[in-house]
C-alpha cells in the first residue's frame, strides 16, 4: 500500500486550492500585505486578501464567504504580479466569487446580478448585447439608478455606440452545447 | 595430415541474405587451401548434403560448423539444435547469426505484422485472395507442416550454446581466414569471445579528430562531408565510436558513416546503449527541451540508427508487442 | 482491473550519492511515508547512469526505472548531471520506439535537502505506473505454446521420413 | 504580415472608433487582419465570476476557431486579449483543465490544442512586428505640441507579462515619441481605470477614475490614450459624473491610441471613429495641430 | 572459485526491526543468496558487539566478502569497513545496504517493507562478490594556501593562517583589499565604525611577511587537486609600477580627469582617473582607469607620470600570468548588491529620492560624497522624513527566495543614524523583524525607544502621484499596514531600498574553476549544512563569507577563521588520503575517439597524441563515473563501481522480477 503525505490544512483551504489554478501557492502567504497595499480598492475592503487567507487557513469560510472583499477586486493584477510567492490572487478572488455565489453568500453586492445578466446575454446570443443588459440589470436591480443613468445612455447612443439590437452570432446552438457541456462536467481545475 | 584426419567442416544458412556464404567464397584462391584442410560434410548452398545425412552423424562428428543466419523459424531453430549436437565448435558466423543484423530489425512488429506487410501491404504484392501461409494443411495424404514463423527472431546464442562469434555483415576474408587458421592450428580464444579486434572502428580511421560538441545530427543527404574530419564531428550519425573495428574503417574511408556492422567490443552487452550514451553524451546543450529538439530532430529513428544489426541481441530484443498478441495459451 | 488493485511496481532508481541518494536518507530520518516500490541503487553521480543500467532493469522485469540527480546546475561534480540530463532524453527517445509507456521512465531532480519532493515523486511515479500494470518484458519476448509443437512436428516428419527412406 | 482578428463585443459597438481606427492603421502599415469568423463573446470577467469551466470553454471556442493557418489571434480589446492568453495558458499548464475544456469544445465539434495560437495585443504587434523605421516612416503629420499620457490600464500589461513591463510599462510611450508627440511619463499609467464597478459601485469607481484624470491634468496632459474599450469608457463616459461627485471640472478627451496614430498617419479622422467620444477631442486636435488636424 | 559472502541484518533496535522482519531477511538471505555462507541478524550490528561479531567470521568461516544491511552508508560505512579491515579483509569488499532510512524508517507496511529490504539485501550480495580489493591514496599537502576574496571573511582567513605561520596568496580582484565593509560607515549593533576595526586589518594583512597580495587580480584558471593546486591568476596592469611608488597620492591629486565613482561611492562621489578606491586602501599604489584616462582616449595629458617623484608611472605595462601552487584553498569572493530597478513599483532610477542601502551607506559615510551629512540627491535639503524599506529583492519568488539575513540590522542601523543626525521621522517597512544574534533584539529595543516607526508590511508601491495636497512633492509610500489591517499612504521625503545581497555575478563561473557547485540561489555549497558548514564537497576547497549564504560581519570573521583552522589542519597533517574510487582507461580497447575528453570537469582526462589514447590522471579523477558511462567502447572502467557490479546489483534488486528461461525444446 502506499501512502501519500496528506497535506495538513482547513477544509476550506483545500477547497479553495481544488477550485483554483496555481492555488496551491496560497500555502505560501506570509502575510507581508503587499496584496492589500496594492489593491486600487483595498481601502474599502473589508478584509485585505492577506486577511482573507488568514481566514481561509482558520476555516473562517461563512466569515469569508459573506465578506466584500472579492467583490472589491477589479481584476487589475497588480497583487498578483506584485505577490513575492506568486500566489494567483486574482484567480482566488474569482473562485470565492464563484464559492459565495453558487451559496447565495453574496449579498453586499451587485455584481452576482450583473456577471448574472451579463453571461445571460452571451448564452442567448453569443455576444454581450449593452443596451440588453443596461436596462435588464438596472431594471431588476437598480430601477432609481436607470433613470439616472437615461441621459448617459443616449448621449451613447446618439453618438453611435449602444445598438437597439443584439448581435447574434450564427452557430449560437454550438456554443450553447458547448455551455451545457461545461455546466455538466461541472469546476475547473 | 592423412586424409582421413582432415577435421570435419559444416555451413549452414538460417535467417540471413546469403552474404555470408558469398563471403566464405571472397576468400579467393584460399578456399581451396580450406577445402584441403577440411573434409566438408554439410554446406547446403554449395554442396549436396541431406539434413538427414546430419541426423545421421555421431554427436560431436563434425569439427567446426560455421552457423550463419538468425533463428526465425522452428526449422531454423531444429537446425541449430541439430547443427549444436553434432559439432564439437559451433561457430556464430556473421552479424545474422551473432546479433540478428537486418533479419533482428524485424522484432519492430509482430509476425502478423510482418505477414501483412509481405503478403497484402506491399505494393509489389499481387494476393487478391489474400492468401497467407499455413502453419497446418490438410492433404488427403495427411497434414502437412510449415516450420512456424516466430514473431521474435533470436541470435544463434539465444538458442543453442555457441562457441564463438565471427562478427561482420558479412565477415571480412581476413578475418574468416584467421578465423579457420586459428581453429585449424588450435590455437582458439577462450571460449565465448568474438575472433576479431578489440577496439572500436575509430582506432583504424584516418580522418582528424579533436573533442566533440555537437549541436545537431545530421543525416548523410544533409551535409557534403569534408573528407579530413571525423564524420561525427560533422554532425553524421557514424558508429564506428562504438564498432568493433577490423574492417579497416572502410565505411567511413569513402565519406559514408560506419553503420555498426561489425557489433559491439569485447565485454559490451549493448550495441545500441553504447551509441546513445556516446552521441548524447556529445550532445552540446544544457537545455532539456533543446535536448530532446536535438535528438528528435537529428535521429527520427534512434532503434533503426542504433540497432540496426543488434536489436534482436540486444537487452530488449523487440518492440514490445500490443497487448492482444501476447503469447496465446492453449 | 483486479489485477492492477494488487499490482505493486517493481522500480529500480538509480540516485547520486550526493544529492538524491541523500534526499532518500533525508526521507528516512523525517521519516517521511512514501510507497516502497523504488529500490535504490547508489552511484556517485547520476552522469555514471549508463543506458544499459537503464535496458538492463527493464529487461530483467523492472516496471519502471527512475534517474535522479542534483538539481540542473547544481551537481555535486559541476555540470555531470547535465550529462545525465543528455543520456535521459535519448534514452527516453529510443524507450518510446521500443512501445515502452513514456511514464515508466523518469527522470527526477533532488537536492540533499528535498526529502519531502523526493518523496512526493515516488509517490506520484509509483501512482502512475501503478496505473500502466506490469510490463513483464520477458513475456514479451515468449512464443506461443505452438511452437514447442512446430519443433516437435519437425522431429517427427523427419523421423517419418527416414524410416521410409532405403 | 496576417493575423486573425478578434475585435470583441466591445469593438462592434460601443467602441467601433477602436475597431476602425485599428483596421485602418493596420491596413496602412500593412498588417492584415483577417476578422475570426463567427466569434463569440470572451465572457469578460463575469463568466469566471460564476464558473470557471464555462468560461474557459466559452473562449476557447475563440482559439479552436482560428484558422490553422493562421497561428495569432490579435485582440485589440484588454479583456479579451487577456482571457484568450490566460486560457491559453492555463490550458497549457494544467493537463486536467486541457482535458475538460476539450470535452466541453467535442461537445461542439471543436478541439483545441494549447499553444497553437499565440494571443497577441494590437499594440505589441505595431510596436515589435512593425518596429521603429517603418512607423517613423509612415508620420505625414507629426503629433508635435500635443502632449499625451498613454494610459495603459491592467490587462493588457499583467499579469502575464507579454511584451511590456507590468508595473512600468513604456511601448506605448516609445510609440508615440516615435510619431513625435510630447509623451507624459505620468505614475499612474498602468493603475485601475475601476472595470465594472461603475456598474456596481459608483463611489468605488468615481474615486478611481478621478486618480487617474488627476494625476494626467497634474502633467498637463491634452489628452488621454487607451488601449481597452473598458478604460475608454470609464474614463470618458464616466468623466462628467466624476467631475459633480467630486466637484472638480476635468475635460481631458479620452480617445484610442490607433485613433490618434492614425492622426499622424494622415488618416481622416471621421473614418477613424472621432466625435463618438463624450468629451470632443477634435477640439483640442484643432488648437494643438492647427490646420493639419482634419484633412 | 567462488566468494564467501556473510551477510548482516542490523535490528537498529526496534528502527529496523519494528516493520522489517529482520529474522526472516537473514534466515531468507541464508538459504537463497547463491555463496552466502553466514547471514545473522543482530540488536545493533554498528556496537562493538556487533562488530566483533563480523571479524570473528571473516577469521573463523574464512568469508572473503561482508554485507551488512543496517543505516545509510553515509553513517556507518567507515564503521564496518573498519572492522573487516581489523580482520585482515581489504575494506572495499565490505558492502553497507541501506534497510532504515530507505526501508523501515519510510514504510508503513511490514510485508512491503520486508521484501523491499530482502531486494536490497540481494543487490548488495551479488554486487559484493564482483567487488575488488582497492587500496585508498595519499596525497602531500603543499602548505602554501590560497584566499580568492580581500574582504572580511577572507581577510581572517588570512591572517589566521599567516599568524600560524603559514604562506597565504591572497588575491582581489578590486585595487584595494577591503570590501564591502570599506564602504560601510557603522557597524551594527555595537555602532563602533566599520573603517576603525576594518583598516588595522587590511595593513597588517599588507605588511605581513607571510602574505602575497595580488590586489586588480583574478583567478583564471585551477588546476590539479587537494594537496596539490595550480593556480593561473591574472594581475591586471594598473599603469603603476609596484616598487617605486610611495602611495604619495600626488599624481591623483594632480589628474585632471574626473569619474563618478560607481563602485567604492556607489555612484554618488568622483573619483579621477587614476585612483585608489579610497585613502586608506590597502595597497597605496593607485591604478589607471583607461576607459577614462586622457592619456590612454585621447594620447593627451601624461599629466600623472610628469609628476611622479619615483617614475612608477608606466602606460605601457601589461597584464602578468602568474602561476602558484597551493595545497588550500579559501573562496571569499563575497556578494553583489540587489539592482534596485527590478523592481519598478519602488521608483529607484526614476524617483530621484529613491536611494538604494549601499548609497545610503556612503551618505552616511563621514569619508563619503558628503561628508556624513544625510541630505536628498540635490546634495543639499536634509530630509524630514525617511522611509526604510525591507526585503527589496528579498523574501520575494519573483527574485530572490531566500532572507539576505542582514537587512532587519542594516535598517535599524540606518534608522539611528538618521535619528542622531537630522531631525527627520523614519519609518522602517518590514514583513518580519529578524533580530536573532547576540545583542541585535537590544538593539532594535534601542531603535523602539528612539522612536523609529514601525510599520508591518511590504510597500506595494513608492508613488509621486499624489491623492492630497499633504501628499503634494513627496514619495508616498503605498501599503498594507498589517498590523492595523488597513491601507496606508505615508509621505516622506527619502526612500532606502534595503537591497538583497545577491552571489557575484560570475559565482556559477568561479564556482567550476574551483570545483565547487552552487544552490539554487547561486550561494556555493557547502559539505554540510550543519556539520560542516566550512569544507566544500570538493577536498582542499574552503569557503567563507558570504558566497556561501548571507551573513554578517562577525558570522564572515567566524567563518574565515574556521576555514583557515581547518586548513592548519590539513596542513598540519601533512598528507591526506582519498578514496580510490577513480576512472580508468583499458589503453588496448580505446580507439581515441574523444568522446570522453569533454566529459571531464577537472580535466583528468587526457589524450595522449603519441598512442592514440585517452588515460585518467587519476590525482585529478573525482569518481564521478561520466566517462565510464560515454565511453562508446566500454574501454573505460570505474572502480568500485565498475559496470559488472552494477549488472549484479540490478540482477540482485530484481531477484523477485526476473525471466524464467523459454524451455529449449520439446
Amino acid at each position: 500500500m502506499v501512502t501519500t503525505h496528506a497535506f495538513k490544512g482547513s477544509a476550506f483551504l483545500k477547497e479553495i486550492i481544488a477550485d483554483t489554478p496555481g492555488g496551491e501557492r496560497i500555502v505560501h502567504c506570509m502575510q507581508c500585505g503587499s496584496c492589500g497595499g496594492s489593491c486600487p480598492n483595498g481601502a474599502d475592503m473589508q478584509y485585505t486578501p492577506r486577511g482573507v487567507f488568514a481566514l481561509i487557513n482558520a476555516n473562517e469560510r461563512e466569515k469569508v464567504l459573506t465578506s466584500n472583499t472579492m467583490w472589491c477586486c477589479v481584476s487589475c493584477y497588480f497583487c498578483t504580479t506584485r505577490c513575492p510567492q506568486q500566489i494567483p490572487i486574482t484567480e482566488i478572488m474569482y473562485a470565492l466569487k464563484r464559492l459565495a455565489i453558487a451559496e447565495g453568500l453574496a449579498r453586499q453586492t451587485d455584481a452576482p446580478a450583473l456577471a448574472k445578466t451579463f453571461t445571460d446575454m452571451v448564452e442567448w446570443f453569443g455576444r454581450s448585447f449593452e443596451l440588453g443588459l443596461a436596462s435588464r440589470y438596472y431594471l431588476f436591480n437598480k430601477p432609481l439608478a436607470m433613470l439616472k443613468m437615461g441621459p448617459l445612455g443616449l448621449a451613447m447612443f446618439t453618438r453611435g455606440r449602444m445598438a437597439l439590437l443584439p448581435t447574434k452570432i450564427r452557430q449560437v446552438g454550438q456554443l450553447q452545447a458547448i455551455i451545457r457541456k461545461a455546466r455538466e462536467l461541472g469546476g475547473a481545475s | 595430415m592423412s586424409q582421413a584426419a582432415k577435421p570435419k567442416l559444416a555451413i549452414y544458412w538460417a535467417a540471413s541474405c546469403g552474404g555470408c556464404e558469398i563471403s566464405i567464397l571472397a576468400i579467393n584462391e584460399k578456399i581451396l587451401d580450406v577445402a584441403a584442410a577440411f573434409d566438408i560434410v554439410f554446406w547446403p548452398c554449395a554442396a549436396d548434403g541431406k539434413v538427414h545425412d546430419v541426423e545421421k552423424m555421431a554427436d560431436g562428428s563434425i569439427d567446426v560448423c560455421l552457423f550463419n543466419g538468425g533463428i526465425r523459424t522452428s526449422e531454423q531453430e531444429y537446425m541449430a539444435q541439430l547443427m549444436r549436437r553434432k559439432s564439437k565448435v559451433l561457430v556464430a558466423f556473421g552479424s545474422c547469426a551473432s546479433e540478428g543484423c537486418i533479419p533482428g530489425l524485424g522484432n519492430m512488429n509482430t509476425r502478423e505484422e510482418i505477414f501483412d506487410e509481405v503478403y497484402t501491404k506491399s505494393p509489389a504484392t499481387e494476393n487478391p485472395q489474400g492468401i497467407r501461409p499455413q502453419q497446418e494443411t490438410n492433404m488427403p495424404e495427411g497434414k502437412l507442416h510449415l516450420p512456424m514463423f516466430y514473431d521474435t527472431l533470436k541470435t544463434l546464442g539465444q538458442t543453442v550454446d555457441v562457441d564463438y562469434y565471427l562478427p561482420g555483415c558479412p565477415p571480412e576474408a581476413d578475418n574468416i581466414w584467421k578465423a579457420v587458421t586459428a581453429i585449424v592450428s588450435g590455437q582458439l580464444p577462450p571460449k565465448g569471445a568474438t575472433i576479431g579486434v578489440n577496439t572500436t572502428v575509430c582506432d583504424e580511421c584516418s580522418r582528424k579528430r579533436t573533442e566533440k560538441k555537437i549541436k545537431a545530427f545530421k543525416r548523410t543527404w544533409e551535409i557534403l562531408p569534408d573528407a579530413e574530419t571525423c564524420l561525427l564531428e560533422q554532425g553524421l550519425l557514424c558508429c564506428g565510436i562504438a564498432t568493433r573495428a577490423g574492417c579497416g574503417a572502410l565505411c567511413p574511408q569513402v565519406n559514408s558513416p560506419c553503420i555498426g556492422c561489425h557489433g559491439a567490443n569485447e565485454g559490451v552487452e549493448d550495441f545500441g546503449s553504447r551509441m546513445m550514451t556516446g552521441l548524447a553524451s556529445v550532445i552540446d546543450s544544457q537545455d532539456h527541451e533543446e535536448i530532446d529538439r536535438i535528438i528528435a530532430q537529428g535521429i527520427p529513428d534512434p532503434i533503426g540508427t542504433f540497432y540496426r544489426f543488434s536489436l534482436a541481441s540486444s537487452l530488449m530484443r523487440r518492440k514490445k508487442k500490443p497487448a492482444d498478441s501476447a503469447p496465446a495459451s492453449h | 482491473m483486479a489485477e492492477t488493485a494488487t499490482f505493486e511496481p517493481k522500480i529500480v532508481g538509480f540516485m547520486c550519492n550526493w544529492c538524491s541518494y541523500r534526499a532518500a536518507d533525508l526521507a528516512g530520518s523525517a521519516r517521511i511515508k512514501h510507497a516502497p516500490n523504488v529500490r535504490i541503487i547508489r552511484v556517485m553521480c547520476s552522469g555514471r547512469v549508463d543506458p544499459t543500467f537503464v535496458f538492463k532493469a527493464f529487461s530483467l522485469g523492472a516496471d519502471a526505472v527512475m534517474m535522479a540527480g542534483c538539481h540542473p546546475g547544481e551537481c555535486h561534480y559541476i555540470e555531470q548531471n547535465y550529462k545525465a540530463m543528455r543520456r535521459y532524453s535519448m534514452i527516453e527517445h529510443s524507450l518510446k520506439q521500443l512501445g515502452v509507456e513514456p511514464d515508466r521512465f523518469r527522470l527526477v531532480w533532488a537536492s540533499a535537502a528535498e526529502g519531502q519532493q523526493l518523496a512526493e515523486a515516488v509517490d506520484k511515479f509509483v501512482e502512475d505506473v501503478r496505473k500502466l500494470g506490469p510490463l513483464n518484458w520477458h513475456a514479451n519476448l515468449a512464443e506461443s505454446d505452438e511452437r514447442l509443437e512446430a519443433l516437435a512436428n519437425i522431429v517427427k516428419e523427419h523421423e517419418e521420413a527416414l524410416e521410409v527412406l532405403p | 504580415m496576417k493575423y486573425a482578428y478578434y475585435p470583441g463585443c466591445s469593438l462592434e459597438r460601443n467602441s467601433a472608433a477602436y475597431d476602425v481606427s485599428v483596421r485602418q492603421v493596420a491596413d496602412l502599415l500593412g498588417i492584415k487582419l483577417v476578422e475570426l469568423d463567427d466569434w463569440n463573446c470572451c465572457g469578460a470577467t463575469e463568466f469566471f465570476s460564476q464558473d470557471e469551466l464555462v468560461a474557459t470553454s466559452v473562449i476557447a471556442r475563440n482559439l479552436a476557431l482560428v484558422d490553422s493557418q493562421l497561428n495569432q489571434l490579435v485582440a485589440p480589446c484588454a479583456a479579451c486579449y487577456l482571457n484568450l492568453s490566460k486560457t491559453d495558458r492555463l490550458m497549457a499548464e494544467h493537463p486536467h483543465m486541457n482535458d475538460k475544456v476539450n470535452q466541453c469544445l467535442a461537445a461542439g465539434g471543436l478541439n483545441y490544442k494549447p499553444g497553437s495560437v499565440r494571443v497577441r495585443h494590437i499594440l505589441d504587434v505595431i510596436y515589435t512586428d512593425i518596429g521603429e523605421t517603418a512607423i517613423r516612416d509612415k508620420v505625414v503629420r507629426p503629433l508635435t505640441n500635443l502632449r499625451i499620457a498613454p494610459y495603459y490600464g491592467c490587462q493588457v500589461v499583467r499579469p502575464d507579462v507579454a511584451f511590456d513591463n507590468p508595473e512600468y510599462p513604456m511601448k506605448m510611450d516609445e510609440l508615440f515619441q516615435w510619431v513625435g508627440a510630447e509623451v507624459v511619463d505620468y505614475p499612474v499609467k498602468a493603475h485601475c481605470c475601476s472595470g465594472h464597478m461603475t456598474q456596481i459601485s459608483e463611489p468605488q469607481a468615481y474615486e478611481l477614475i478621478r486618480r487617474l484624470l488627476a494625476s494626467a491634468a497634474e502633467y498637463k496632459a491634452d489628452m488621454i490614450l487607451c488601449m481597452c474599450p473598458m478604460c475608454q469608457l470609464n474614463l470618458d463616459a464616466y468623466q462628467a459624473a466624476t467631475n459633480k461627485y467630486f466637484g472638480t471640472n476635468y475635460k481631458i478627451p479620452i480617445i484610442f491610441f490607433t485613433q490618434l496614430l492614425g492622426v499622424a498617419f494622415g488618416l481622416d479622422t471621421k473614418k477613424l471613429g472621432f466625435g463618438k467620444e463624450i468629451v470632443a477631442a477634435e477640439p483640442v486636435l484643432q488648437s494643438k495641430l492647427g490646420a493639419n488636424a482634419a484633412v | 572459485m567462488a566468494e564467501k559472502v556473510g551477510i548482516y541484518v542490523c535490528h537498529c533496535g526496534s528502527n529496523i526491526a519494528g516493520m522489517v522482519d529482520v529474522e526472516e531477511v537473514a534466515k531468507w538471505a541464508g538459504a537463497n543468496i547463491p555463496d552466502v555462507v553466514v547471514s545473522r541478524d543482530y540488536k545493533f550490528m554498528c556496537s562493538s558487539l556487533g562488530q566483533q561479531m563480523i571479524e570473528d567470521d571473516i577469521k573463523k568461516e574464512g568469508l572473503t566478502r561482508v554485507v551488512v544491511g543496517a543505516c545509510s552508508p553515509h553513517l556507518h560505512e567507515k564503521t564496518f569497513r573498519r572492522a573487516c579491515s581489523n580482520a585482515g579483509m581489504n575494506p572495499y569488499l565490505c558492502q553497507m545496504t541501506n534497510l532504515r532510512e530507505h526501508v523501515s524508517w519510510v514504510a508503513v507496511d511490514r510485508s512491503a517493507a520486508t521484501l523491499k529490504a530482502k531486494a536490497l539485501v540481494s543487490a548488495s550480495a551479488e554486487r559484493v562478490k564482483m567487488q575488488k580489493p582497492l587500496e585508498p591514496m595519499s596525497v602531500k599537502v603543499n602548505p602554501a594556501t590560497l584566499v580568492i576574496g580581500g574582504g572580511i571573511a577572507g581577510l581572517q582567513a588570512t591572517l589566521e593562517l599567516a599568524d600560524a605561520g603559514y604562506h597565504v596568496y591572497l588575491v582581489e580582484r578590486e585595487p584595494s583589499i577591503g570590501g564591502h565593509m570599506a564602504q560601510f560607515d557603522k557597524t551594527f549593533p555595537t555602532l563602533d565604525c566599520s573603517a576603525c576595526i576594518l583598516t588595522p586589518k587590511m595593513s597588517e594583512v599588507g605588511q605581513h611577511e607571510n602574505v602575497t597580495m595580488m590586489t586588480y587580480a583574478e583567478v583564471e584558471e585551477v588546476s590539479g587537486s587537494v594537496g596539490e593546486f595550480t593556480v593561473k591568476i591574472r594581475k591586471r596592469a594598473r599603469y603603476v609600477e609596484y616598487a617605486p611608488c610611495t602611495g604619495c597620492g600626488i599624481c591623483i591629486e594632480k589628474c585632471p580627469q574626473k569619474v563618478v565613482d560607481t563602485v567604492f561611492e556607489a555612484g554618488l562621489g568622483y573619483r579621477k582617473a587614476i585612483y585608489t578606491p579610497f585613502p586608506q586602501a590597502v595597497p597605496r599604489v593607485p591604478v589607471i582607469d583607461v576607459d577614462n584616462c586622457r592619456w590612454f582616449k585621447q594620447q593627451k595629458c601624461k599629466v600623472c607620470q610628469k609628476l611622479c617623484p619615483t617614475n612608477a608611472i608606466n602606460y605601457d605595462q601589461q597584464d602578468e600570468v602568474v602561476e602558484i601552487k597551493v595545497g588550500n584553498i579559501i573562496a571569499a569572493t563575497g556578494w553583489k548588491m540587489f539592482e534596485s530597478k527590478g523592481l519598478p513599483q519602488y521608483g529607484y532610477g526614476r524617483l530621484a529620492n529613491v536611494f538604494t542601502s549601499l548609497e545610503f551607506e556612503r551618505l552616511c559615510n563621514s569619508a563619503g560624497p558628503t561628508n556624513g551629512k544625510i541630505v536628498l540627491r540635490d546634495g543639499k535639503t536634509e530630509p524630514k522624513s525617511v522611509a526604510i524599506i525591507h526585503c527589496v529583492g528579498s523574501r520575494d519568488t519573483n527574485h530572490n527566495e531566500y532572507c539576505s539575513g542582514i537587512c532587519c540590522m542594516a535598517s535599524l542601523k540606518f534608522g539611528h543614524l538618521v535619528l542622531e543626525k537630522t531631525n527627520a521621522e523614519v519609518y522602517s517597512f518590514y514583513i518580519d523583524m529578524r533580530a536573532n544574534q547576540k545583542g541585535y533584539e537590544e538593539f532594535y529595543q534601542r531603535l523602539l525607544a528612539e522612536g523609529m516607526n514601525f510599520v508591518r508590511g511590504k510597500v506595494a508601491e513608492i508613488t509621486d502621484a499624489a491623492r492630497k495636497p499633504s501628499e503634494e512633492g513627496k514619495l508616498i509610500i503605498q501599503c498594507e499596514d498589517t498590523l492595523q489591517g488597513r491601507q496606508r499612504r505615508i509621505p516622506v521625503d527619502m526612500v532606502v531600498l534595503m537591497g538583497a545581497l545577491e552571489p557575484q555575478a560570475d559565482a556559477k563561473e568561479t564556482g567550476l574553476k574551483l570545483g565547487i557547485s552552487c544552490s539554487m540561489a547561486g550561494w556555493y555549497t557547502e559539505r554540510h549544512p550543519k556539520l560542516d558548514p566550512v569544507a566544500t564537497m570538493t577536498d582542499g576547497v574552503f569557503v567563507a563569507g558570504v558566497c556561501q549564504g548571507p551573513k554578517d560581519i562577525p558570522a564572515s570573521v567566524a567563518q574565515g577563521a574556521a576555514a583557515a583552522a581547518r586548513v592548519m589542519g590539513m596542513i598540519t597533517k601533512g598528507t591526506v588520503t582519498i578514496e580510490p574510487i577513480v576512472a580508468s582507461v583499458t589503453e588496448e580497447e580505446c580507439s581515441g575517439c574523444k568522446i570522453c575528453n569533454t566529459m571531464c570537469p577537472y580535466n583528468a582526462i587526457e589524450f595522449d597524441a603519441a598512442k592514440e589514447v585517452s588515460h585518467v590522471i587519476t590525482a585529478l579523477c573525482k569518481g564521478c563515473g561520466t566517462c565510464v558511462a560515454a565511453c562508446p567502447a566500454g574501454a573505460i572502467t570505474g572502480a568500485h563501481f565498475n559496470n559488472q557490479q552494477i549488472f549484479a546489483e540490478i540482477e540482485g534488486i530484481l531477484w523477485d522480477a526476473k525471466p524464467q528461461a523459454e524451455p529449449v525444446s520439446a
